[in-house]
């Protein structure tokens, strides 16, 4: 049995990554591989650079990692391509960068690009002035959604952003203590479940919710209720679970074949019938490129949400 | 309330080796004053940087004392074992778990709420007794043990999680929806969910004194539970450490547990108890922040046994064991939560957010240690 | 029921490598004040430790009122009413007076007639009263121990021990640190003791306080004991030269004149 | 190395106070000893579950030895300063910002790569004696005036970068590269940048002894100048403990900082220079962590001064000061290190990581604690 | 040059509320070995500590060698030759013996010629002799103090302030844990001292003790001077009855028969 290690530079404690977690595993039955999941307990990117020399040493068949910093990673990343084993970045980064470092494919879909559109979504809605509730702040990568949405609506991404902290109380007294700062602010977006909890029971007790013009990246069954009384706009869903099905997949498949012909291993992949099943019952849709495979950004509104409710923060 | 007994001294007033001191003076020596005095400070600071920002507005205080409040209620805990001489690190994992440990009982294995939450608290409870267990048996510092209790609790909030829901942020199971079974549930949303007084805010917000919404309700919809167990914790604290028998154990451990052993206080039984009070603290923050938040995840309480340290030590506790105040620790906690969320009713850039955070909380100790020293009586 | 109300029998202690005591036994009489002589780091100290339950003796036996007993904690040892003042006192510096002298044995009454609480009021009273006693004027019960003089601190803990009129005292160099007046009444407290029926075991390096008190002398040497003898037997330089470890005050004052000790 | 000098006593052998104790006991009961059998109790157990991994191959040794080397550095400078009675929070905030005050100058202003690097160590320097100069000259506990750093340099590093350059992970501008810098600068290489013994490690894998690349040189690039800086730094704090008056003050001011000030210990100039020692520490990881990941940023260093203390604590310093040992501290380094990376190489589901984190120090530290008091001499 | 090494002129001192010394005037002759007497709580230790630059003075002035001084630490007072055997004893229990001797002025060799390093092997042969020469026998120089007994650590208090010799050499109660050969050889010490010319200032309780090596002495009560006496002026009864503050010896005796102090 071959074994795949993902290594990601998230905390253990953000949730969007159970996603991933549980997607390997499903990934690793229906391909019979091992998948181990990694990640520097505090989202150190330092650490994460050992776990990549670690997953080098230990001699992996195939090993998935996130370019959370290009520069850091740069020379860990060179172990495992120095000792052949194959590499798929995922997650956050570029695919010139992902191509930069010997990776045979990027799965993902940079932050900025993320925020931005869901800029340009906000921005047809009218939408001005914002605040971009950051629970993350100790990445600086977080901040790149921020700024590619105050981007799109032409808002000052400095003064538009708070640094919450990860406490839901916290975060709620903050929220509100910056719209009670400015009572002008248009708009709200949350980087994730841990903020958009709190966040929306803000806009409740301020009686601004459903008025106020609220998105949130990823999904929880808190959000995706939002999104179906109309207190949320959307939902900027990742598709984290294709970040992390497909990857295994295309290793597993690379292995088992014996093959470096990425068009005819993506080929396999989509015709692989479990996973076929898998993604029609999560309503994934993956958007394959000669390469390089994009897994966002989905928008979850009221319209699609239906889909995407029972699996919210499981498998969506 | 202070270390020392509050009652009057016997000796004879007249003592020629006694000055005239004035009792202004004398107020200002006792343990608490430093700390009130770095409140005030606090306070008179924001009012000139944020004063017509709505930070004193009844929303806005009922906004920052909530996180006073949560940080308050562990603070009674980390300053009474600080007092002690021990330390909790597994704070706030215990905070997640123990939310995990209501969370799953409820809505995943059908029980009641009522009895999903005494469970979290038995357990928790159970794990503190085993934290100062383990500290008096080996006689290891309860910093080591308590980190591995750190680690250990919140793997297992990640896990228990996982393997039970897969998922880590819980707030549902089909029809359970964990908000409305703490709404309907009538005695743990008494004890534990939403306001209390919302009838004298109402009252008010008519009259006018505070803002009030469309429908006349008041904007500020009351005082939250988690301020009344600040309160009741506190004063419950305040009262044992310089009451009971139990409070001068406390100090006496403390303060030298050779000491206290040769006059034959039970040292290891005065610290498991207070690692078990400290487990309850923790519990009664994770129940209550599962109710407002109306779901547990596994990453609640991150760094919390750290603000609780530093709630006690603002508040003149002594690390080094032996010495502090629950009063104090309080205004610790005041001190910290109004200066965290405060800084955010100022139009200071969020970029500078943790350096004034820091400078504040500088500037909050450093008065208030000028004040204690300048105006302590019989100490150095 | 024996003569003896606490005997140890051939008693050893170790730590680590030394040899704190090798082999002593001690017998205490009912009623008697028996005092406990030796050089500095004879084992005296770690004798009454043994006794008082803060060591468990490596060898050998302790029998109080007849029956062997194992103490795994001092508390042990108080509750069958043996009452110890340490060489080090055992005060916490940060605590008040009236906090210290109840340390353990706190004076509870009941508030709004059921919550327990520390009598502070009771406790500074006591506290004033009984240093007063022993010609300690405190100004303030509430006063941290830390700051009071090192004498003040002694007759603390002696006043402590006394009050709560253990069955046995021990006191080890109760005198050390007191001055003239204080170490008076402390005798005086010991006489009073016995005169109770209290046993006491009484160390010190001051045969002026030694002799006039004691019914009997046990001496320590070098973690040995070199036997009991009883005051009728010894006179007072007889004792002295004991308390020099056997040398001859004689020789040892040669070099200056007038010193008598 | 140990806090007791290692002379033998000059009292003669033959005295009859003293029981004979055979010197395998003796050689245990030295406070090292007890660390030492906490790593080789680790060894054993990942050599049981992660045989096989290549957790014990060359590069394997030097994945998890130089996470050890890391912290290891950090708890030299940790393990003094809690000897001598304090403690550094703003570690791990200190290595974000010194990190910043190298590659901003080298960068943004134009300076050549050194003149950075001496800045960086020069300002970070003077931030160690500002903090040591607040905590002796206010005496406030070092807790809470580091706490205050700890927010401060860490908003600055964020604050500072997004002046300067609008970006908070800085690796490069325009033509400069920060990472092609170091490897040009020929003394700043030398002492942070990459590996050192190269020419050994290729030979070994021509010979066969560790495996090679393609080209024949050795997949472990060689020792990693993070190793080298630990040994030399635990050489040299456990030189300066044992050995120096400097160690003896250091000793005598965390044991007793009145009666060291009463003999005449200069206590305020040895708290400094070891805060200030510590700042050292800090930037040394800082830059050699800019030099490895070729990039600075604002959130380097989380947590560091957290595990900075774990690792000392497991050395068997005493939380309390006035005890213990670097060369404790650097096992308790490798202890920490080896654990958290070596989880890694066995089949454990990272759900439960920090469970077995927690399990793993706590066994370690137990057993530790167990070979120290069963072999403990004149001690209790 | 004047008659005085050191004075202390109408020096007040406060706690707080507390009036710890209230106008005391303290002369020392060159030379002399001066017994400052007085109860509990008497203000001797905060008046030693005053000399000693542990406390500025609230009040009064500090006349060294006729020069005014106000010390900002006890390095200054070390410094100027002041050497001080405090109560406390200001010993760390976690240090070994040899390393508490030497503490604050280690002995330094020369490692490979260059690298100053403490000399452990010097330090511990120094510490164990000057022991010795008290009389106190340490099995090891590298014990923990913490281990030693009470009369043991305060040797190497005294020992240490003794050895390294200063022009004013201040003993606070140093015979009070003291066995009785260990205070003979502290006394002969003292005797030696003066006659090396330095001046000694004698706190204790023992008037068998102060009377034989004093040449005169100071009465405190109370945080107040009863004035200075020289020896030739007053006899040893007249001492105890000062020490015991005024109250005559007979009426506190008057209940223990055969007792005297
Ligand atoms: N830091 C302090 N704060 C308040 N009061 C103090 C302090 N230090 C000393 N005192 C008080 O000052 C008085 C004098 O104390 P001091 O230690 O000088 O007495 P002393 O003469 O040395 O007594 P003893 O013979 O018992 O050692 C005591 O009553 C003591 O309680
Ligand atoms: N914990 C310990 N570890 C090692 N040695 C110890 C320990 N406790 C006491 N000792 C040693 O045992 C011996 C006896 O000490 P002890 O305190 O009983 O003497 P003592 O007779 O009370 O002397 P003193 O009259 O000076 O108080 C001393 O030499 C001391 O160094
Ligand atoms: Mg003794
Ligand atoms: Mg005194």
């Amino acid at each position: 049995q071959s074994k795949i290690a993902l290594i990601s530079h998230a905390p253990d404690s953000d949730s969007w990554w159970n996603t991933i977690k549980n997607s390997v595993k499903q990934a690793g039955e229906d391909y019979g591989v091992q998948v181990d999941y990694r990640n520097p307990a505090n989202g150190d990117l330092a650490d994460m650079a050992r776990l990549i020399e670690q997953a080098a040493a230990q001699g992996y068949d195939g090993v998935i990692v996130t370019i959370a910093d290009y520069n850091v990673l740069q020379s860990s990343i060179k172990k495992l391509t120095d000792k052949k084993i194959p590499v798929i970045t995922i997650n956050s980064g570029t695919t010139e960068q992902s191509e930069k470092l010997g990776a045979i494919m990027h799965v993902g879909q940079p932050e900025y690009e993320a925020g931005k559109g869901a800029g340009m979504r906000a921005k047809a809605d009218g939408v001005k002035s914002f605040l971009c509730v950051n629970h993350y702040a100790t990445n600086p990568a977080s901040f790149e959604r921020c700024r590619g949405f105050a981007e799109a609506i032409g808002a000052d991404f400095k003064k538009s952003t708070i640094d919450s902290g990860e406490d839901p109380t916290g975060i709620e007294a903050k929220v509100s203590a910056y719209l009670r700062q400015n009572p002008t602010t248009g708009a709200v977006l949350t980087l994730g479940p841990t903020s958009a909890h709190p966040t929306l029971k803000v806009l409740e007790k301020a009686g601004l919710k459903g008025k106020m013009w609220m998105a949130t990246f990823d999904l929880s069954d808190e959000i995706s209720k939002g999104i179906k009384d109309g207190s949320v706009k959307f939902g900027i869903d990742q598709q984290p679970y294709l970040q992390g099905y497909i990857p295994v997949a295309v290793l597993a498949t690379m292995k088992s074949t014996k093959s470096t012909d990425l068009a005819a291993v993506s080929a396999a992949v989509k015709a692989n019938a479990k996973t076929a099943a898998r993604f029609a019952e999560y309503g994934l849709a993956p958007a394959y490129g000669p390469r390089h495979i994009g897994s966002g950004p989905g928008f979850v509104t009221k319209e699609n949400i239906g889909k995407v409710e029972k699996y919210a923060g499981q498998y969506r | 309330m202070t270390p020392q007994a509050p009652n009057p001294a016997p000796a004879a007033p007249t003592d020629d080796r006694v000055r005239e001191v004035s009792p202004l003076r004398k107020l200002m020596s006792r343990p608490e004053f430093g700390a009130l005095a770095g409140t005030l400070l606090v306070i008179a600071m924001f009012a000139v940087s944020a004063g017509g920002s709505g930070m004193f507005s009844a929303e806005g205080v009922v906004n920052w004392s909530t996180v006073a409040a949560y940080l308050g209620v562990l603070a009674v805990g980390a300053a009474l074992l600080m007092i002690a001489g021990e330390f909790d690190l597994s704070v706030g994992s215990m905070i997640g778990f123990a939310g995990m440990l209501l969370a799953i009982p409820a809505l995943y294995w059908g029980w009641p709420l009522w009895l999903a939450t005494v469970f979290a608290f038995a357990v928790a409870l159970a794990l503190g007794w085993l934290n100062g267990w383990l500290v008096v048996r080996t006689g290891l510092p309860s910093f080591i043990v308590t980190l591995a209790f750190f680690f250990i609790l919140r793997g297992l909030s990640l896990a228990v999680s996982v393997i039970f829901t897969g998922k880590t942020i819980l707030s549902g199971n089909g029809d359970l929806v964990l908000r409305d079974m703490f709404a309907t549930d009538p005695v743990i949303s008494f004890f534990f969910h939403g306001y209390t007084l919302t009838g004298v805010f109402d009252a008010l917000a008519r009259m006018g004194v505070i803002a009030a919404r469309d429908d006349g309700t008041a904007l500020a919809t009351g005082l939250p539970k988690a301020v009344v167990w600040w309160f009741a914790l506190t004063a419950a604290g305040a009262f044992v450490l310089a009451r009971t028998r139990m409070g001068n154990w406390i100090q006496a451990v403390g303060g030298d547990a050779n000491a206290a052993k040769n006059v034959g206080i039970p040292v290891a039984r005065v610290k498991i108890s207070l690692f078990v009070f400290m487990a309850f603290c923790s519990t009664v923050f994770a129940v209550l922040q599962v109710a407002d938040a109306g779901s547990a995840a596994a990453d609640r309480g991150l760094q919390k046994e750290f603000e609780a340290i530093i709630a006690a030590v603002i508040g003149g506790c002594l690390l080094t064991g032996g010495y502090g105040s629950v009063v104090g620790a309080a205004f610790g906690a005041l001190i910290f939560g109004m200066v965290q969320i405060g800084i955010g009713y100022t139009s200071i850039d969020n970029n500078w957010y943790r350096v004034f955070l820091g400078l504040m909380l500088l500037i909050a100790v450093l008065f208030n240690n000028y004040i204690r020293t300048r105006f302590a009586l019989g100490r150095r | 029921m024996t003569d003896y109300i606490l005997q140890l029998e051939d008693v050893s202690k170790y730590f680590g490598s030394v040899i704190a005591l090798g082999g002593v036994t001690l017998r205490l009489r009912r009623g008697e004040v028996h005092c406990l002589l030796g050089d500095n780091g004879a084992g005296k100290s770690t004798l009454i430790k043994t006794l008082a339950g803060v060591h468990a003796p490596d060898k050998g036996q302790y029998i109080l009122e007849g029956k062997p007993v194992r103490f795994n904690s001092p508390r042990e040892a108080l509750d069958l009413g043996i009452g110890t003042v340490y060489q080090d006192l055992a005060l916490v510096p940060l605590m008040s007076v009236a906090r210290n002298f109840f340390m353990g044995r706190e004076p509870v009454k009941k508030l709004f007639g059921f919550l327990p609480v520390m009598d502070h009021h009771h406790a500074a009273r006591t506290a004033g009263d009984k240093l007063r006693d022993m010609g300690i004027r405190i100004r303030d019960a509430n006063q941290m121990i830390g700051t009071m003089s090192g004498g003040e601190k002694q007759c603390l803990a002696i006043a402590r021990a006394i009050h709560f009129g253990a069955k046995v005292l021990i006191l080890d160099e109760p005198t050390a640190a007191l001055g003239v007046k204080q170490s008076a009444n402390v005798l005086k407290l010991i006489a009073k003791a016995r005169a109770r029926g209290i046993s006491v075991i009484f160390i010190t390096h001051n045969v002026n306080h030694a002799y006039p008190i004691a019914d009997s002398f046990t001496l320590l040497n070098r973690g040995k004991s070199l036997g009991t003898y009883l005051k009728k037997d010894v006179s007072k330089d007889e004792v002295l030269d004991m308390m020099a470890g056997g040398e001859e005050m004689q020789k040892l004052m040669a070099d200056l004149d007038g010193v008598t000790i």
